[in-house]
């Protein structure tokens, strides 16, 4: 439920992110690091960490998450405990994990999943596709009605035999939605699913993962270790800690006491140049495009050109690192597959450039003709409101900050006003009621169509039927990754030229890890889960 | 004799325009000393902040052109007071006796207290900056200049707070954020005044069954945590900044009500009120005549404090990010907004609240101070 | 001499100024006797009561004068031996019996802390002497009576009780300020009459504090009128009724009603107020209400000097002889 | 005793009515759909039908006088629904929380009654001293200082800097291996400064009322008397003002309740303390409405039996107020 999906990860330094003046930078991490000598030496012998045996980390996590929900809700944190079918990896090839092997039909709705025999639960008993099955179902169940079950899109299910299994579709499926862990039939078919989320189960679970349950501390921690019998053999770290500790973490990593949190962004800074952390971010979650939505209604935007001066008044790389992002994401102007995301396959995006900017507004009529700073065509000014979300991951309050700032540059006057998320989603995708938004759209063609962006009665005022036949072509073929490629590339001409949205960022996830802990890398472009068994750790001097 | 005098007078008048240089020659140094340094800060204010003073005659911030006419007027009214209070004293004379009516009196104790003295010239200064402010920051509040150079800047001289994650001067933002905060307090305690002493006269003037509904209605909502009314409130509404105000104003009226109502009905119940209706003047009148005196000591103190516990809950909510939202800067969300630094730059969160602070003890130690002065009980009463 | 003060002053200092409450006050009381002090409402004859005691309340203190009881100067005892004094030498009843009563312990308990204070006695004797002083000043079955609460009791039983208290520790003076003010008009003489049948009974002295100088008469053997800060004459009560000297007695005795009747109403015949603590005219400080005054009074205040037989008077105007 | 206290809860009745009525009505009265947070979940595309479904399990379907009467019945039999976030019954996470913040509300107040009352005691007695000086002034000014500053300056100072206390939580990590001793004392570690930022404020307030209280009580004449009857000033004091000065305390203390709650949902937070403070801040956050009628509701229900406790109490101390509820004199 935390967006930060600790993913790894090269190494990025930290000085990377903190583009602070140098000379303030050395006095604070003077006092920090007079600060941390005097932590260090009061606090060792009474340290947070329980008796170290063998080789262990320890995880920070919010602590809205408890040993009751860090798994049932799903999240990163059951993959240690409760393997998928599958998982993406570096190159976004899906990698075997439960299932060996997978073939899928013409259409892309039924698929069929051959499941490894070596793979047991941690009391002995082997993991079946019964357990798939009885998995998929529980989460559906109505009394249940599991988040992720309603993403899933079933038909049914077939178990072939002891280790095969066959799901049908009601639509046509890729295999990127794979973030169903499995859980034990033997163990939970005679729970009673309305109090699902209520389990015992949940604070001692019994999985097949890489790690398992040893202990928890209520509302504090939960204990793992290295499970010998995984398939892919031990993991290398032998012992893991969930900490379930506050939201900002920050605090919790400089006094020692954890050794990986996922980080928001705007912690990053808090970091400042101390030398025993390193910062990695995963460009994995990139299912969602951040930008502003022009409503063209509003007449400051119903002129293509106006959008295009908009986009170009605002310095996107600048604002980037005012999020505190590495300074080497992609910056774009379209809508794109996955894959050409992560091979950097994008057009170029329009530049910074004020200055035509400006010309392009007065080209437009909007000119200042008062002198107050604010452009304005036949009597009405170029003003307007931006809604944002408050707090989160959307960010949107500070690239709102920043935004007004250079908006105002070009001579148009933009208010913020931030709202809460069901707020902006009611304003934004249903009513329609905003002049500009700080909102995100889906990368998928069928969850753009189902949002209806740019179809008749968009709630942003922009129908391109065109745009619209493209998307659905997408659904019905893009199956196919070579012609979902294709699909796109032709919209990117109507994004080029329409501009219905400025796109600023792709969502992306942030964590702080402890020099030792090796195996990370930054950008991670594989799945946003932790591949915990394959880190290992190393002493630093 | 009596011409040279009256000559004398209409000098020391024309004196008197400079506010507070009457006084010096009459020798009332106290008052002629305060008068003539506020005039001053003014006038410095007025001089160093010239051409955007001009400025705020042709563009069209309604808050800019509010701060300069405040200015102006405050010069204006501090002359005109300057030359009425001179004119008082020099045609009293000798016979300026110290009046006893129990609000000079109650001044005079107030006077002797040397915090509340002070606590009201730091809320009064607080007030006169906030309004002031469009003149007075140094920096655009908002303003974004190179952010990777300027973020995080240590206070310095020419970021008397430092800077904050957009590089934006925090000085420019505390004042702002007083401005903010300060009229929110004052405002979301006059709704609730209002409110309470509005409800609480009409329970007590209709008495009987209204009475006890409103009565029993006022016991539903003192029964919530108010924070928590007000937490619940500000979750589900859209919180800008009128609908904040509306909130706290409107969750912390009870209290009010209930005094309201029931010095009215003590009032209504003595023997006065009874003769004053016997003899046919209508009661509410005589109730109103004595309610005031009776409860204005209570009412002032509470008004005092009411006004610190609204801008206290209001940085508060903002604080959780549930009150004034950014770019809006309201001390609360600048000190949420500097716990993300805080080992950084600790100035980001310690300088909002600490003015929060500040602001909190002043308005405590001021109502405190009245509450003394406004002491019905003589210390002395029961035994002499 | 049972009692002589001399010279008493006792000041309130506040932030307005110095409050005189008590400005040079001397007197005596004998053995035995019962002297009223008199004067109208705020004119300090409380603060004289206290004084004697040593018990002025903060910011208010004895700055001078000598307060002999039995021979020694209170005013320099050591606190343990002052408080043998006050209970025990010198009993005291307070104006208000309902304020004087700890509301949240009973009767009881309250007389028998007194009884084991100053007559040392046991838990069990205590009672049993508790019990006998509410009979004594006649209270109904006293038995039931000690563990009730002062509330429970009428304003005379209080006052009873207040009394029972005050003589438990057989104390050779009784001050009673006010003993009678808050009472109903049938209970304020029952009350007096009990004051006197305990005198008898215990020979104590009784120094009766009244605002009305009609209350007192009946009992009292000497009285002496004050006014603000000041005694302004004393004299045996006969002698006063028959032959005021001070004008402001004779206000007094002008405007006195029938025996309790309407207290705190305006001295008739007297124009003005009692003055201001802190803003008292110069010299004789009633000389703005005095009829018979003259420029000769506003210097300074006159000395209380001997007119006559057993009797003093302060005012130049006052005949002698 | 037993009627008196069968006839306050009775009287009580009414009162949760009206709670529980305003409760439902301010959050009903909320813009936008409940479910849209189903919406907000980074999870992709979710099914209408699924969310259909979930509208008719939380009975969000029905018109809102069947909603109104549903929820005051189940309320009535301790049903108190289903977390939006948790998914688990309200009441079981009520159950986890309330503990957690009663710790942290009854540690608060020994605390206050400790400091506040002996504070005040001593600066009564000592008045116009400079001890006493600086306990008024002092308790005004920390009284005055917001908590969520407060606490972010204590843990800077305390937790990051000189590392004395942890900078959150409830238990340390290693709990599970520490004697029982050993345990209640990491507990108390971690409570150290949560309840020291609660505790303090409230103390000062009460260090306050505790001085005014006593010197009025000084002032009064039975106090005088005992003076005069020759009993030791100490006596004087703690026998015969103490306990009537108390009294009226008593009082305080229930009306402290709400702002002691108020004060520990900013408290809580911070500290990441799992209590009912911050399960209201979160169900705010998340909009999470049953959480949040239900934390709310139960604050106000916890102030009401605060306050009832308090007059009880009341009852059993001062013989002056009777069962009838009137104080006499």
């Amino acid at each position: 439920m935390n967006y930060l999906p600790p993913g790894s990860y090269s190494m990025t330094d930290t000085s990377l992110h903190t583009s602070v003046p140098r000379t303030t930078l050395r006095r604070a991490a003077l006092a920090l690091s007079c600060l941390l000598a005097l932590a260090n030496v009061s606090c060792s012998p009474s340290s947070d960490r329980a008796p170290a045996q063998g080789s262990s980390i320890t995880l920070l996590k919010s602590s809205r998450i408890d040993e009751r929900t860090w798994s049932a809700f799903g999240g990163f944190g059951q993959y240690l405990v409760f393997l998928r079918l599958f998982r993406k990896d570096e190159t976004d090839e899906q990698q075997p994990r439960l299932a060996e092997r997978w073939e899928h039909s013409p259409d892309y709705r039924t698929w069929t999943f051959h499941l490894r025999r070596d793979v047991r639960w941690h009391d002995g008993v082997p993991t079946t596709a019964h357990d798939v099955k009885f998995t998929l179902e529980l989460l559906a169940h109505p009394a249940v009605l599991h988040p992720s079950a309603f993403v899933l899109n079933i038909e049914s299910i077939t178990v072939l035999d002891d280790f095969t299994l066959t799901i049908t579709y009601t639509r046509p499926m890729s295999l990127e939605s794979g973030s169903i862990a499995f859980y034990p039939k033997h163990l939970l078919e005679d729970l009673d699913p309305s109090e699902f989320f209520s389990w015992d189960f949940w604070t001692d679970p019994v999985g097949n993962g890489p790690y398992r349950y040893v202990r928890h501390v209520p509302k504090t921690m939960m204990e793992f270790e290295a499970n010998p019998d995984f398939y892919k053999g031990k993991p290398k770290i032998e012992r893991l800690v969930l900490k379930f500790g506050p939201d900002a973490g920050l605090l919790e990593l400089l006094s020692g006491n954890v050794d990986i949190v996922g980080i928001h962004p705007s912690q990053i800074p808090g970091l400042g140049e101390d030398p025993r952390f390193r910062v990695y971010y995963s460009e994995s979650n990139i299912t969602w495009a951040h930008g502003i939505f022009w409503n063209q209604r509003h007449p400051l935007f119903r002129d293509a050109v106006v959008r295009r001066a908009l986009t170009l008044a605002i310095n996107r790389r600048e604002l980037l690192q005012v999020l505190n992002y590495s300074p080497d994401l992609p910056i774009f102007d379209v809508i794109y597959t996955r894959r050409q995301y992560l091979q950097r396959q994008l057009p170029e995006p329009l530049p910074y450039d004020p200055e035509l900017a400006k010309q392009l507004l007065e080209a437009a009529g909007w000119q200042d003709e008062d002198g107050d700073g604010v452009r304005e065509r036949a009597g009405a000014e170029a003003r307007f409101t931006l809604i944002a979300h408050r707090g989160g991951t959307f960010l949107g309050e500070r690239a709102a900050v920043y935004v007004q700032d250079q908006l105002r540059r070009v001579g148009i006057r933009m208010d913020v006003q931030i709202l809460d998320g069901s707020v902006m989603t009611e304003r934004v995708r249903f009513a329609g009621e905003f002049d500009a938004a700080f909102y995100r759209t889906p990368r998928a063609a069928y969850r753009m169509l189902r949002w209806n962006l740019f179809g008749e009665g968009s709630r942003m005022g922009y129908h391109n039927p065109e745009l619209v036949r493209l998307l659905r072509e997408a659904v019905d073929m893009g199956a196919d990754p070579e012609v979902e490629d294709r699909i796109y590339r032709e919209l990117w001409d109507i994004f080029r030229a329409d501009l219905p949205i400025t796109f600023i960022r792709t969502q992306i996830g942030h964590v702080v890890a402890h020099r030792r802990i090796r195996g990370l890398s930054s950008p991670w472009r594989a799945e946003p889960n932790m591949n915990m068994e394959d880190l290992w750790l190393e002493d630093v001097p | 004799m009596r011409e040279r005098n009256s000559d004398n007078h209409s000098s020391v008048l024309r004196l008197s325009l400079i506010p507070g240089l009457g006084h010096l020659v009459l020798g009332e140094r106290r008052r002629g000393v305060h008068l003539l340094a506020f005039a001053m800060i003014c006038v410095l204010i007025l001089t160093s902040t010239w051409e955007r003073f001009l400025e705020a005659f042709q563009g069209s911030a309604i808050d800019h052109w509010i701060a300069s006419l405040f200015l102006v007027a405050c010069l204006l009214s501090l002359s005109t007071f300057s030359v009425r209070d001179v004119r008082r004293l020099v045609t009293l004379g000798d016979e300026r006796v110290q009046s006893k009516s129990p609000l000079r009196i109650a001044l005079r104790r107030f006077q002797a207290n040397r915090l509340a003295v002070w606590s009201l010239y730091v809320i009064g200064a607080l007030y006169f900056i906030a309004i002031l402010t469009p003149l007075l920051t140094p920096y655009d509040p908002s303003a974004i200049e190179d952010v990777l150079e300027t973020r995080y800047l240590a206070p310095s001289t020419a970021h008397l707070f430092g800077t904050d994650e957009f590089g934006r001067d925090l000085f420019s933002r505390a004042m702002y954020g007083a401005r903010v905060s300060l009229s929110i307090g004052l405002l979301a305690m006059l709704i609730a005044k209002l409110v309470g002493t509005t409800y609480g006269s009409i329970a007590a003037y209709f008495g009987g069954v209204v009475d006890n509904v409103l009565m029993r209605i006022v016991d539903v909502i003192i029964a919530f945590p108010t924070f928590f009314l007000m937490l619940m409130l500000v979750g589900v509404f859209e919180a800008n900044l009128v609908v904040l105000v509306l909130i706290l104003g409107l969750t912390s009226w009870p209290g009010t009500a209930r005094f309201i109502r029931g010095e009215i009905l003590s009032l209504k119940e003595q023997e006065f009120t009874e003769s004053a209706r016997a003899i046919g003047l209508p009661a509410h009148l005589i109730i109103v005549r004595h309610l005031i005196p009776s409860a204005l000591s209570p009412v002032l103190v509470s008004a005092a404090l009411a006004v610190a516990g609204m801008i206290g809950a209001e940085a508060g909510l903002s604080f959780l990010g549930l009150g004034i939202r950014p770019p809006t800067p309201s001390w609360g969300n600048m000190v949420s907004a500097g716990s993300d630094a805080l080992l950084v730059a600790w100035w980001v969160a310690f300088f909002p609240g600490a003015l929060l602070t500040i602001t909190l003890i002043a308005f405590s130690l001021f109502a405190d101070g009245i509450r003394d002065a406004l002491d019905p009980k003589a210390l002395m009463q029961r035994f002499v | 001499m049972l009692l002589n003060v001399q010279d008493l002053a006792s000041y309130f200092f506040l932030d307005e100024g110095e409050l005189k409450a008590v400005d040079g006050v001397s007197f005596h009381v004998d053995v035995k006797e019962t002297v009223a002090l008199v004067g109208e409402s705020g004119c300090g004859k409380t603060i004289v009561a206290l004084s004697l005691i040593n018990l002025i309340p903060p910011p208010g203190r004895v700055v001078r004068g000598r307060i002999l009881f039995d021979g020694r100067d209170l005013l320099r005892m050591e606190s343990d031996e002052l408080r043998q004094v006050r209970g025990g030498g010198i009993g005291m009843i307070f104006q208000e019996p309902g304020a004087a009563l700890n509301p949240i312990y009973t009767i009881g308990d309250q007389i028998t802390g007194v009884l084991r204070l100053h007559r040392s006695l046991g838990k069990h004797q205590a009672q049993k002497a508790a019990i006998e002083l509410l009979g004594e000043t006649g209270i109904p079955e006293p038995e039931k009576r000690m563990n009730a609460y002062p509330f429970e009791l009428s304003g005379g039983m209080q006052q009873r009780v207040l009394i029972a208290i005050a003589i438990s520790g057989r104390p050779k003076l009784l001050i009673a300020d006010e003993p009678t003010t808050a009472l109903d008009v049938t209970v304020q003489a029952d009350i007096l009459d009990l004051l006197a049948y305990l005198q008898e009974q215990y020979g104590m002295a009784i120094l009766l504090i009244s605002h009305d100088i009609g209350v007192v008469a009946d009992v009292a053997e000497r009285i002496m009128v004050m006014y603000p800060g000041k005694i302004v004459e004393i004299a045996d009560t006969e002698d006063l009724f028959r032959d005021p000297r001070h004008p402001y007695t004779k206000a007094l005795l002008s405007s006195v009603p029938r025996l309790g009747v309407g207290h705190n109403e305006p001295l008739k015949g007297i124009p003005g107020a009692v003055p201001d603590f802190l803003d008292l005219p110069s010299g004789c400080t009633f000389h703005p209400r005095c009829t018979i005054g003259d420029s000769s009074c506003t210097s300074e205040f006159p000395p209380l000097v001997d007119i006559g037989y057993r009797r003093k008077c302060a005012c130049y105007k006052a005949e002698t002889g | 005793m037993g009627w008196y206290i069968l006839k306050r809860l009775l009287q009580a009745i009414p009162l949760l009515l009206g709670i529980i009525t305003v409760t439902f009505f301010i959050v009903r009265l909320a813009p936008g759909d409940p479910m849209d947070i189903y919406l907000e979940e980074d999870r992709g595309q979710i099914d209408p039908q699924a969310i259909e479904l979930l509208r008719q399990k939380y009975g969000l379907d029905q018109p809102i006088h069947i909603q109104y009467v549903k929820w005051v019945a189940n309320v009535a039999r301790g049903d108190l629904g289903e977390s939006f976030r948790y998914r688990r019954p309200v009441s079981q996470l009520l159950a986890e929380a309330i503990p957690y913040t009663l710790q942290l509300t009854i540690l608060a107040v020994v605390l206050d009654a400790l400091i506040g009352i002996t504070l005040g005691i001593i600066s009564a007695v000592k008045q116009y001293s400079v001890l006493d000086k600086i306990v008024t002034l002092g308790s005004l000014v920390i009284y005055a200082i917001p908590g969520f500053w407060l606490a972010l300056m204590l843990v800077l100072v305390f937790s990051v800097n000189l590392g004395w206390f942890p900078t959150s939580q409830t238990r340390s990590m290693d709990y599970g291996f520490l004697s029982f001793s050993g345990k209640v004392l990491d507990r108390l570690w971690h409570l150290v400064l949560p309840v020291f930022v609660l505790g303090v404020a409230s103390a000062a307030s009460t260090a306050r009322y505790m001085r005014n209280r006593l010197l009025e009580v000084l002032n009064e004449e039975y106090v005088l008397s005992a003076r005069a009857r020759g009993f030791r000033e100490r006596v004087v004091i703690l026998n015969h003002a103490l306990r009537n000065a108390l009294i009226p305390i008593i009082t305080i203390y229930g009306m402290k309740l709400p702002f002691l709650l108020g004060g520990a949902a900013i408290i809580e937070s911070i500290f990441a303390w799992p209590g009912m403070g911050r399960l209201a801040v979160e169900a705010v956050s998340g909009r999470d409405y049953p959480l949040l009628m239900a934390t709310i509701t139960m604050g106000a229900v916890m102030t009401v039996f605060g306050n009832l406790l308090a007059d009880l109490t009341y009852v059993w101390v001062d013989p002056r107020v009777s069962y009838e509820g009137k104080k006499q004199r």
